[in-house]
């Protein structure tokens, strides 16, 4: 496509747009976001039908409590996880790198969580009485720990996020909000502190949801310390699939966006780091699902060929989610200063892939499986409905990052070309 | 300096809206079918509380009574007033029930046992009630127009301090008072 | 199970004892459980996998040739004892094993339906209103008015019929005692065999300690479920025993 | 003082700080949660006092007696009458949801005479004006013979020379054979299986809500216990009773007539057993034991959705219960005395010859016990017309048929006799408990209006009541069970009887000493013929009795499709390895044809089912069609049809 | 999870669950607050300006970033990192000591007088023989911004800082705040319309005038600058042409009424 004018027209969309930046026309613009403002749409239309019927549009039963929103509530949590991870290593290990995707990172990491607090809001029976938890924990559930810290790290993340809105060309005239901008700048590597602290814990009581389940055997996992074993597995692979889901979606918005946003470093160094976590991440699970397979659900009484003796969860998918999407993706992405970079996003969808395939075997055949000898194995398919409200979050993700992307610089690099 | 000004008035006015406003808006008063006169009845009939509001042997608690135990007496008016001809013409005579707006009506999924408060912890009326049982007439009724319960379950006001009995039967109050007696009972004891 | 709960008196731990031998799966204890309890009749939306039954009589094939071809086995909830696993798991403490009943109460009002407590549950005991419950016209006069009908996007479970628990504590109360005694839940009164035997574990002399060797479902799970069965039939102590029910292997039909 | 941009962002920001501290935010937080636990639209039960009565419940002819808690609104509960001697503290499933009848969908508010609403006055004037038309082609069906109001239709149908016919019901068919071998009216027998040692059960589904289920429930939990009666069950599917019976004998379909010929010593073991496909030493072993383990006794009649056994294999039966000495003795089929001051026993419907009654009038009043609509039918005259005096709406009727409506559950003024297959005849009565609907007629009722519309004098209900009653004291025999106390009592003074029994007593007569019955069996035609063995066979499985009660309880369907205990209704099971053969995958929508109707389902795999064969849910909405399918107005069609699918 | 809540009770779970997360919001609330009163300090000890210029040069485009000694080819294409604030940068006096190796002339039109002292946010400076120093618009920036309808000078009295904002000018939407040129305190305002605008008290000293260019380096910025403004002139729609040597007109504003003036403004006086 030929490289039009990229000069903003309309005033009001010019006041917003960052002076030396080049920006579509809005005209092009709205033309790109129309197709995501129909998704959401869509997805709006879904959720109301299920918040004014009740949650018997979807395809969920009392077999089947958790579904499409919960395994892929967990899957963009753990691809949320690359804000946290980011934050920590150009924070406290100082790869200095990062300070070009690291606003990005924050931006997505904000996105990721909004999104699944919003289907956890649909999924959940009584939204109004969300607030119980807050008023009447038990320390002891996992689920508790998981709302506190998402409530909390949201709101950390909404601080991360402060420095770069106020950044922008309107609010800028406000000299008081720029000089907030610049203290709360210098205080970030303190959120970035917290904001590690809350995610370590749930991201990993998300993995502990399962790992607790003492009458599912296929989830339940022995304890290392407090935490099952599927705590420290999550907090890893999300430390994993944090980077490389960021090197997507970097390089995702360089296409669309036809622009080169970051230098070929910082994939490198991103690729180097996602790599490393996913070889610890990988070797750790190989070894837990030894000791599970053997000892812990022995003796609960599953033997373990019974898990993976039922169409379509045969056995491969072990190996799949080990080797080809666990050790693969792991051993190319640390040779990436070596490989062609622009092929690594290869490497990384494997990761991701890896990651969101163990979220969806912990939440869906875990309760497809019998538990008791005269049960029978069940299946599940998502109603349109819960496709559609995940494509609304999905959607409303694209928007407010393409509407940020425009409107703030979340490329300090981007200008170099 | 515009700016500070215009933040104290939002600020007022949203505090004079949420204290007095709020709280007018949010209940609406509903009449009770006839002033029923309790002091009357103690007096001059002679009659106490579990005449009326009894226990049966088996344990199930009467309420408010219904209108036959009322006709049991009052088949023709006994006195002058107002409120029994009202009962006599449109409830008695046409066996109608009266329509009670209940000061302390707790919602469908609350267990309260008079068996066990009344006739094993030998409780008295007024300790919950108030001085419900010696009014000379009905007390206006309250309801919350988002809940449907009564204002007496939330108390007069907004901040629930100060609660003299009757004015205040949510879930805290009952657990206050089973803390103080060391009897707590769990949330079976009270929820069905 | 909030520990400061002072027991005003002796704590009891109801349970069941069930003889699979005498259940001869007619479901009368389902449908008495069913109007008991205000569950709504099934839209035609319900199936087997999203209808409300808080108690199933489940259909078992013998897969030996010794015995007879096939026993019924009614299951609701077991009152686990041990680490419950919807108590340990629900996020606001809207489910919490009572101290003085040893019943698992779950609290429709203050339960969100996040459903994290019936994906923890090995016995599928628990049902989730998918929608509104809705009776036809009319009907709503055959409620039972000891029971609060449950509203939608909440989770239900068997709790030893409650109302009746309260009914008796109000009667004996009237005579002096908080304790309720050995009531009749609606699938015991229902149960043309006498199959259910409800009872106190408490009890050295109740009807479950006199009701002879019992096994369990899942015990290996280790949650000391508190709903017992008794069976003649020694192919069903060996299903009992398995965790995971085998793949489908060819029925015998001989 | 000009009103720009940043005042108005002030007074927002002071407003926002202002309504977090007021109580706004956090009280409507409260509310709003509360107003989740108080929607409008989720119905609150109507406070006020409990209080327990006894009733009778009249769903099918077992009459077994209940005790209903009735709140301020109504019934709301059932439970069983521990001291009932029907009931006897056991009831069949579906009576625990029975007390919603009156407010199910299909209740009928107004007369429907050819096709529109009218007046029940009408409507009544209109069937009279037809008897009287009919004449001698004129009857009415009265399924729970021997009642009050059984006299009244007694007394109408003498008047207008018409006839009163009942059906054959599953315990029927056998006891009634017997009947005609003994040479005894009919109603003069019963099952003495209290102390039976062995009870074989040819199709007959005893332990399925069979008879009054309480008796057999009774019975199986003294098995259980003692080890007697033992339970051996010829059938040829799975049925409940054949998967639950100590020895379970599944032959091939049709070849009752040979299973039997050969336990009664006519007919040689191998062929037989080459006949039956059973193994020869199972057949002798049996015959064997029939002797040995006596007192024992063979229970023939069939399965409950189909005509049952063809008349001269119950025949065969009878010969054998003679053979092995089951009649007259006590274990066995015994005497029973007739219940006294009933009417004369009125005959059979499908022993009337086809197409031959102009009207017919139907009393199905308390629930539509499955009188297979075919059956109905075939017995009309080309343009005969059926007049239904039924609570419900049914699912089919004719242009010009009538539609009187009726009481149901607890509602009508309404007694029972004793259960078919009791030993003793036993009687009891009760007031309707829940308010009748204005429209609802109760049958006493109905026959009364019906008399004086046909200017036939008859007395009213209460004077035949009295004079059961009287009758009964008169005999001086039997005794009265008191529920509420429990205790019995002689029935010798008629007020403390009528007191007893308006509060819901049951009269229990004595058991007659059983002496020798002779029967001549010689005439019995032992021919067993060989079916031909279909490749598909189509099995109705309905559950006799309550479970097949038409409209389906509302309830009804936490059995069958919410839990899958009972076949669901609309559903063809079968072996996965047979939906192969027929290339069908689960959920596919098919049509089952038989000689003798079709019907469509969906199709479900099952590994426990047997291969070849379909099995068809044929209770609740839609089992008519099931039902004529299963030849149940054909008479001895047997249980099982050849049957025939293909995808629709 | 408060005392009083339905038999709430401390067993050590709760302390160490609750505690955990009521530090992480302590710490979250804190450096807010933090924030905010560090801001509060800095706006009260007039910091603002100084913080907020830096905030806005680091996000001004590479080319608006350049030394000064870049235009006269001393430094050519080096980014400063000061914020050219070049009192007390190091490498300033090495790089004064070469002498400008371009010829360079002033476009035609523009008259930079030598006894001026120039700031690269488009100000001139005139140290007054008392001690003070006026302050006005140069010639480039006159011309494109020509003459602004509002204008809002500081009061006088008002401390200013290098680079800080100095005083507001708006004409038909388009707003810039100019750069103040030195730090000092405001003494008076000029005339509206007149040659200069403000008068300041600078601090005393050399050092006060040091990041300033004057002459020859002021003449090589200058023909920097139109460069940029053609640059910036020519993207936009209307596509102006500037033949070489042709004069600068009066008021650009007036002859290309709809070119970005919002965006070239900013540009010009190094707003962001």
């Amino acid at each position: 496509m030929a490289d039009m004018a990229w000069v903003p027209t309309t005033m009001l969309d010019r006041k917003f747009v960052p002076r030396g930046v080049t920006r579509c026309t809005p005209a092009r613009f709205s033309l790109w976001l129309t197709p995501w403002c129909l998704l959401l749409g869509l997805g709006l239309w879904a959720a109301y039908l299920c918040l004014r019927d009740g949650l018997l549009h979807t395809n969920m039963d009392n077999r089947f409590a958790f579904g499409l929103w919960i395994f892929l509530d967990l899957a963009i949590i753990a691809f949320g996880g690359g804000a946290f991870f980011s934050g920590v290593l150009l924070y406290f290990f100082k790869l200095k790198e990062l300070n070009a995707v690291i606003r990005s990172a924050v931006l997505i990491g904000f996105l990721c969580y909004s999104g699944a607090v919003t289907v956890l809001a649909i999924d959940v029976g009584q939204p109004l009485r969300a607030w119980f938890t807050f008023w009447h924990p038990n320390a002891h559930s996992m689920l508790t720990e998981v709302t506190f810290c998402i409530t909390l790290y949201l709101c950390v993340l909404a601080v991360e996020y402060l420095p770069v809105l106020l950044r922008n060309r309107q609010f800028r005239k406000i000299p008081s909000f720029l000089v907030f901008e610049w203290e709360l700048h210098k205080l970030i590597p303190v959120l970035a502190g917290i904001g590690a602290f809350l995610s370590f814990f749930h991201q990993g009581s998300l993995g502990g949801l399962y790992g607790v389940l003492r009458g599912r055997p296929f989830a339940f996992r022995e304890s290392f310390g407090i935490w099952p074993t599927t705590f420290f597995l999550f907090v890893l692979s999300a430390m994993a699939v944090g980077p490389s889901f960021l090197l997507i979606m970097t390089r995702v918005a360089e296409w669309v966006t036809r622009k080169r946003l970051v230098l070929e470093s910082v994939y490198v160094r991103l690729a180097r780091v996602s790599g490393w976590m996913l070889t610890f991440y990988v070797l750790l699970k190989s070894i837990d699902t030894m000791v599970w397979l053997n000892s812990t659900s022995r003796r609960g009484g599953f033997l373990p060929w019974e898990y993976y003796s039922w169409e379509p969860f045969g056995v491969w998918i072990l190996f799949v989610e080990i080797g080809l999407f666990g050790f693969v993706p792991a051993l190319w992405l640390m040779r990436a200063g070596k490989v062609n970079t622009s092929w690594l996003i290869a490497p990384a969808l494997l990761a991701c892939a890896g990651v969101a395939l163990n979220r969806y075997v912990l939440t869906v055949q875990t309760l497809s499986l019998a538990t008791l000898p005269f049960d029978e194995f069940l299946s599940y398919t998502p109603s349109w409905q819960e496709v559609a409200v995940f494509g609304g979050v999905v959607a409303y993700g694209v928007i407010v990052y393409s509407v940020l992307y425009r409107y703030t610089r979340l490329f300090p690099q981007e200008q170099e070309r | 300096m515009r700016v500070l000004i215009a933040f104290l008035l939002g600020l007022a006015g949203s505090l004079a809206f949420g204290w007095w406003g709020f709280p007018q808006l949010l209940y609406q008063r509903e009449p009770q079918p006839l002033q029923y006169n309790h002091k009357i009845h103690i007096e001059k009939g002679s009659m106490e509380c579990s005449s009326c509001h009894e226990v049966a042997a088996d344990g199930q608690f009467a309420g408010i009574p219904r209108t036959a135990s009322c006709g049991a007496c009052h088949a023709e008016p006994l006195g002058k007033t107002e409120a029994e001809k009202i009962l006599v013409t449109s409830y008695v005579a046409p066996e109608r029930e009266l329509d009670w707006k209940v000061y302390s009506r707790q919602p469908m999924n609350v267990r309260f046992s008079h068996a066990v408060h009344v006739n094993k912890a030998a409780m008295k009326c007024e300790e919950c009630h108030g001085g419900r049982g010696s009014a000379t007439a009905a007390e206006p009724f309250y309801r919350n127009r988002v809940t449907g319960e009564s204002r007496n379950v939330w108390g007069p006001r907004m901040i629930r301090v100060g609660l003299k009995p009757g004015e205040g039967m949510k879930m805290s109050d009952c657990e206050s008072c089973h803390e103080q007696k060391g009897v707590s009972a769990g949330c079976l004891g009270c929820h069905r | 199970m909030s520990a400061t709960q002072k027991t005003s008196r002796t704590p009891r731990r109801y349970g069941m004892v069930i003889d699979l031998d005498r259940c001869t799966g007619c479901g009368a204890c389902v449908i008495a459980c069913a109007a008991e309890n205000n569950v709504a009749p099934g839209a035609a939306r319900e199936n087997d996998r999203n209808s409300i039954s808080l108690l199933r009589v489940f259909t078992l094939n013998n897969p030996t040739a010794a015995g007879r071809r096939t026993a019924f086995l009614p299951m609701m909830c077991m009152q686990c004892e041990h680490e419950t696993p919807c108590v340990t798991v629900c996020p606001q403490q809207a489910v919490e094993l009572d101290v003085l009943s040893g019943i698992v109460e779950q609290m429709p009002q203050r339960c969100l339906g996040c459903r994290y407590c019936m994906t923890a549950c090995p016995y599928h005991a628990r049902s989730f209103n998918w929608g509104d419950p809705s009776w036809p016209a009319g009907m709503e006069a055959t409620l039972n008015p000891a029971v609060a009908p449950r509203m939608r996007g909440v989770v239900e479970k068997c709790d030893f019929c409650q109302s009746r628990l309260h009914a008796a504590q109000d009667a004996a109360a009237v005579n002096g005692s908080l304790d309720p005694g050995i009531y009749t839940p609606a699938c015991v009164e229902a149960c043309p065999t006498q199959a259910i035997t409800f009872g106190d574990w408490n009890d050295p002399e109740g009807a479950l300690a006199k009701s002879g060797e019992t096994f369990a479902w899942l015990e290996g799970l280790g949650t000391q479920p508190k709903v017992r069965y008794r069976s003649g039939q020694n192919w069903l102590h060996e299903m009992a025993e398995r965790g995971g029910a085998a793949p489908a292997k060819e029925e015998r039909h001989g | 003082m000009a009103i720009g941009r940043r005042e108005l962002l002030g007074l927002a920001g002071g407003a926002a700080v202002g309504g977090a501290l007021s109580p706004v935010p956090w009280k409507l937080l409260d509310d709003s949660a509360i107003w989740t636990q108080n929607w409008s639209w989720t119905p609150t039960p109507v406070r006020g006092p409990v209080t327990e009565k006894f009733g009778l419940c009249t769903l099918c002819a077992a009459g077994c007696g209940v005790k209903a808690r009735c709140g301020s609104a109504g019934v709301f509960g059932v439970a069983p009458a521990a001291e009932h001697a029907t009931g006897g503290g056991a009831l069949c499933p579906v009576v625990y949801g029975a007390h919603q009848l009156p407010y199910h969908p299909r209740r009928l508010r107004t007369a429907i005479v050819n096709g529109h609403a009218v007046e029940t006055k009408e409507a009544i004037a209109e069937v009279a004006r037809r008897l009287e038309a009919a004449g001698a082609k004129a009857a009415i069906l009265d399924e729970r013979p021997g009642r009050i109001v059984s006299a009244l239709y007694d007394r109408i149908a003498r008047a207008k020379g018409g006839t009163v016919v009942t059906l054959a019901q599953v315990e029927d068919r056998s006891l009634r054979t017997m009947e005609d071998l003994a040479g005894m009216g009919p109603g003069t027998l019963g099952y003495d299986f209290e102390h039976a040692a062995l009870i074989l059960s040819v199709g007959a589904p005893l332990l399925d809500s069979w008879g009054s289920t309480g008796r057999m429930s009774r019975l199986w939990s003294r098995r259980v216990e003692t080890g007697k009666p033992v339970f051996v069950h010829a059938g040829s599917h799975w049925s409940r009773t054949a998967q639950l019976a100590d020895r379970a004998l599944i032959l091939r379909p049709g070849s009752e007539a040979a299973l039997v010929a050969a336990l009664a010593g006519k007919l040689a073991i191998e062929p037989a057993a080459e006949i039956t496909g059973l193994s020869p030493a199972s057949l002798s072993d049996l015959a064997l034991r029939l002797r040995e383990q006596a007192p024992a006794l063979v229970v023939g009649g069939g399965e409950a959705a189909s005509s049952g056994l063809p008349e001269a294999t119950e025949r065969m039966i009878a010969a054998l219960n003679v053979a092995i000495g089951a009649l007259g003795r006590a274990g066995g089929i015994v005497m029973r005395r007739p219940l006294t001051g009933a009417p004369q026993p009125p005959q059979y419907l499908d022993r009337v010859p086809d197409h031959s009654l102009d009207l017919l009038v139907h009393e199905a009043s308390s629930a539509g016990i499955v009188a297979p609509e075919a059956l109905l039918r075939r017995k009309l005259a080309a343009k005969g017309t059926l007049v239904r005096l039924s609570a419900f709406l049914p699912e089919a009727f004719g242009p010009n048929d009538v539609l009187i409506p009726s009481t149901t559950f607890l509602e009508g003024a309404e007694d029972a006799r004793g259960a078919r297959d009791a030993a003793v005849e036993t009687w009891s009565y009760s007031d309707g408990l829940s308010s009748v609907p204005a429209s609802a007629l109760p049958p006493a009722e109905f026959a009364a209006q019906l008399a004086e519309a046909l200017q036939v004098k008859v007395e009213s209900y209460e004077e035949l009541r009295k004079a059961r009653a009287a009758a009964i004291v008169a005999a001086k025999r039997g005794h009265v069970y008191r529920h509420a106390g429990g205790e019995r009592a002689e029935a010798t003074d008629l007020e403390k009887f009528e007191a007893a029994m308006a509060e819901g007593a049951v009269w229990v007569d004595e058991p007659v000493e059983p002496g020798p019955l002779r029967a001549k069996i010689d005439a019995v035609d032992w021919s067993a013929g060989r079916p031909e063995q279909p490749s598909l066979i189509a099995v109705a499985s309905s559950p006799r009795g309550s479970l097949s009660v038409l409209p389906a309880v509302p309830l009804a369907s936490k059995l069958d499709r919410e839990t899958r205990l009972y076949a669901v209704p609309g559903e063809v099971r079968m072996n996965p390895r047979t939906a192969r053969e027929l290339n069908l995958r689960p959920g596919d929508s098919v049509l089952v044809s038989t000689p003798f109707g079709e019907t469509r389902g969906r199709v479900r795999c099952d590994a426990a089912a047997i291969p070849g064969q379909l099995e068809l849910g044929a209770c609740g909405d839609g089992s008519q069609l099931v039902l004529e399918a299963m030849g149940a107005a054909e008479p001895g069609a047997g249980p099982t049809q050849a049957a025939q699918i293909r995808r629709s | 999870m408060f005392p009083g809540v339905n038999g709430f009770h401390w067993s050590p779970v709760h302390i160490i669950f609750l505690s955990a997360f009521g530090l992480v919001l302590s710490v979250l609330l804190v450096t807010l607050a933090v924030a905010f009163f560090r801001t509060l300090r800095d706006v009260r000890s007039g910091r603002a300006g100084a913080i907020a210029w830096h905030c806005d040069f680091e996000d001004l485009p590479r080319q608006e970033r350049l030394c000064r000694h870049a235009f006269e080819g001393a430094a050519p294409g080096r980014l400063c990192d000061r914020g050219f604030d070049c009192r007390d940068c190091e490498t300033h006096p090495k790089f004064a000591t070469i002498e400008t190796r371009w010829p360079v002339t002033l476009p035609a039109g523009l008259e930079y007088p030598e006894t001026r002292l120039y700031h690269r946010g488009h100000t001139w400076v005139e140290p007054q023989p008392d001690g003070t120093a006026l302050i006005g618009l140069d010639d480039l920036g006159a011309r494109v911004f020509g003459a602004p309808e509002v204008v809002e000078l500081p009061a006088p009295g008002t401390k200013l800082s290098v680079n800080g904002a100095a005083w507001r000018m708006m004409r038909n939407g388009a707003s810039v705040s100019v750069r103040s040129p030195l730090e000092g305190e405001v003494i008076a305002h000029g005339a509206p319309g007149g040659q200069w605008q403000l008068r300041v008290k600078p601090e005393a000293g050399e050092r006060a005038f040091r990041h300033l260019l004057s002459g020859a380096e002021a003449h090589a910025w200058v023909n920097a600058e139109t460069d940029r403004l053609m640059i910036l002139l020519s993207s936009t729609p209307t596509g102006a042409a500037l033949a070489d040597g042709g004069a600068l007109v009066a008021d650009l504003h007036q002859a290309l009424p709809d070119a970005p003036w919002d965006e070239v403004s900013a540009a010009m006086f190094l707003n962001c």
